[in-house]
């Protein structure tokens, strides 16, 4: 019988090895695998790339993790929050690498890693900052930037419910990244609101099959703003 | 200087100018609206002429902000502000997202900026090249992305120095973009022979606008 | 009000102009858009490039189109079927192109151009026919093949159900290359089983958005062995 | 030729290949079936082992053929024939069907082929360079994005001629792709040293094995 529920943190996290690329889910507080990310800190692998849309907020979750010193680098496109102070000060300092990637860069970039593609052309950046160094192409007379695809060695994901063979699906806004980076990780660990029953999701509904979901971790959290 | 109405000139304040781009939105259109004054548009198209807001962390069909005691968490939209769906509405997740986007799928995008200049280059995410912690978020995908790109901005900055340039200092958003900035005080087109002005805040003359402006100005009705 | 179904097939297949690239959904029999084609044939465009899975069966549909000397091209992964014989015909007098896709390469081909990626690399058919005169590179020691978007000047979509701001589902295996095309096309144009009103579908279980579609017709036609 | 038993010889009937196959999936493996003898594999797979069988058009956790009386006519498989769902299962469409081929995530997948070279070389799909209207399908995906690519094939075609060649003869569907090959004759990995010989029919010797292969075999036990 497939069984991809594990029963605690130390079994959904075991195995990650310091120099992983992590990619974390979540766009602000919404669909954030705050639990994971906790689960992470108390794992310890260190020299850690960690890809998400944002840098971290307070003294918590992504935030702890950079000020414990275990990342190495943040590639995300939006690196600013309400309370960066974390992100800021190790930026500042010279202690943390950032990629800053345009957002919808980082979704495709993400999704190109999970369907095979290794690089593709965008006209998001050409022109900017983000284009300089990259290969530049014309097609059909409009210039357009070489980008490559960002596969992570784990993928963090809050999901709203799952069932035993990983199949996942998500609330409301709570789904951003989250489908994405569960393509596009090697190890892709979830924690999820629900539990259900093999063949409860309705299979039309099913929005990150199975296939793409290693792990699964009951987190019943609660909403957002209980964090 | 020909400036010898100042003060007659009326400027528009922030609602003025959401609701003077809200004005030019019609039904049918997918238009998503920048963190800052481009979010207040909403508040200016009334719910009976249905244009469909789109926001990049995959909502699609966005209504106004709740009540507070009837805030859903788990519905937020880019700038991290709690909103509603309306009937019709949609989730999907972010590559779907940027498809709309970068796909050329939206009607509209509404942006703020530092700065536009003449040929449609948009600077709106850095005021600096070693800004601390730059950060971009999806300002570059909805630029080169969206149908048309619509800025709006006050016409100078705090201290009186023009937003409309011939060339940006700032680092680029994307290049050759803006269709159109709507300011405190105009309305301009951006077109193949510079900015030409559609529409002066009541009380401002052509010649008073371009005193305050650095790019060269274009009368509309030539 | 934004209101996108449309009353008769005269207004679904208003303004397709000759010389079009038709992008048709489908796999089999299931989610195929056989109204829209009959409504495609009546309407009388021609010079037509076709984009789909297979390449029409008997005397019916897509092949009924072509025996009528209206497809200049047809691009597929599959021309064969049950009974392929008005493709073969015309295919061995040389009076129809084929552009022969790997299947997978076309789905991609057609998402690209629904997400404004206008090429993409891919490792499928490195080293074969389909490989033979594209641009090749290597990325991290793997050999790829360059892939050019493929958009449609029209897509023809079958859907499960529908409402006025075009938001659709698809039934089971119906769904198929359906929510593909209509990300592709300019002119997307969906016949529907069923017409819901606005809301009645779950915001969650929407599998196309409108803002993917142009026009929607009520064709209740029961299930794919009806035709 | 040494071929001296050759009436002692057993191939395998397609049931017993397919058979053979299936013993070697273990649970937990998702795994995409060709049409022809490949379909089969399933029906060997007993339940009870939870094996994931996806299916190009957007179908993954496909169960057995139903019954005349249940066919559901939504639900067909890549071979357009009627297929069932099994609890888990779920439905996608074709670009994120193919991203799961593509992007390296299922466990194995398993063709048919008209032949394989040593350096695990497929040809499947055509069987001339001129053949009329020529029909790839998935299989180039299949063939280059599986973890692990099987090929399941009678051992020489019904003139006698072997399938396993030293250097395709037919266009090729993939190129140094094929990592094991089950015949009716015998079960044959695909090596850096060419093919290494793991299984054969009953009654067979090696000898007899090489005699009615083209391309040069390994003795596993090497």
């Amino acid at each position: 019988m497939i069984d991809k529920i594990v029963q605690d943190m130390a079994d959904a996290m075991a195995g990650i090895k310091d120099g992983s690329t992590v990619l974390v889910g979540g766009f602000g507080a919404v669909g954030q695998p705050n639990a994971l990310i906790d689960g992470l800190i108390h794992q310890g692998a260190t020299d850690l790339t960690v890809a998400c849309n944002n840098a971290g907020v307070g003294h918590v979750g992504l935030a702890r993790l950079m000020e414990l010193g275990r990342v190495r680098k943040i590639i995300c496109s939006f690196p600013r929050s309400s309370d960066p102070v974390v992100f800021e000060t190790l930026y500042r300092a010279g202690k943390i690498e950032l990629e800053i990637v345009p957002q919808g860069t980082l979704a495709e970039r993400m999704r190109a890693a999970g369907a095979g593609v290794p690089a593709f052309f965008t006209a998001t950046g050409v022109g900017t900052k983000m284009g300089m160094g990259k290969e530049l192409r014309e097609f059909d007379g409009r210039t357009y930037v070489m980008e490559r695809a960002l596969p992570g060695d784990v993928a963090l994901v809050e999901a709203w419910e799952a069932d035993r063979w990983g199949n996942l699906t998500f609330k409301e806004s709570g789904r951003n990244f989250n489908p994405v980076i569960a393509m596009a990780g090697k190890l892709t660990i979830v924690q999820t609101q629900h539990i259900r029953e093999l063949g409860e999701i309705n299979p039309d509904h099913v929005v990150t099959p199975g296939i793409f979901v290693d792990r699964v971790l009951h987190v019943p959290y609660g909403d957002p703003t209980g964090f | 200087m020909p400036d010898t109405a100042v003060a007659d000139i009326k400027p528009l304040n922030r609602a003025q100018m959401a609701a003077r781009v809200a004005r030019d939105i019609p039904e049918g259109w997918y238009v998503n609206l920048g963190i800052g004054i481009p979010t207040a548009v909403a508040d200016h198209v009334p719910l009976e002429r249905e244009v469909i807001f789109h926001s990049e962390n995959g909502v699609l069909g966005m209504g106004p902000a709740p009540p507070k005691d009837q805030i859903d968490p788990w519905l937020i939209n880019a700038g991290k502000q709690y909103v509603t769906l309306r009937n019709g509405g949609s989730f999907c997740h972010h590559a779907d997202s940027f498809s709309m986007i970068r796909g050329g799928h939206l009607d509209l995008c509404v942006l703020g900026a530092f700065q536009v200049a003449e040929s449609g280059d948009i600077a709106n995410w850095a005021t600096s090249e070693n800004d601390t912690a730059p950060a971009v978020g999806g300002a570059m995908d909805l630029a080169a992305g969206a149908k048309r790109l619509w800025v709006l901005m006050e016409h100078t900055t705090k201290d009186g120095t023009s937003k409309l340039v011939h060339r940006c200092s700032y680092p680029l958003t994307a290049v050759g973009a803006v269709k159109r900035v709507y300011t405190n005080l105009a309305v301009i087109d951006v077109t193949e022979r510079g900015f030409v002005v559609l529409d002066m805040a009541p009380g401002l003359t052509f010649e008073a606008l371009q005193a305050r402006t650095d790019a060269k100005l274009h009368r509309g009705d030539q």
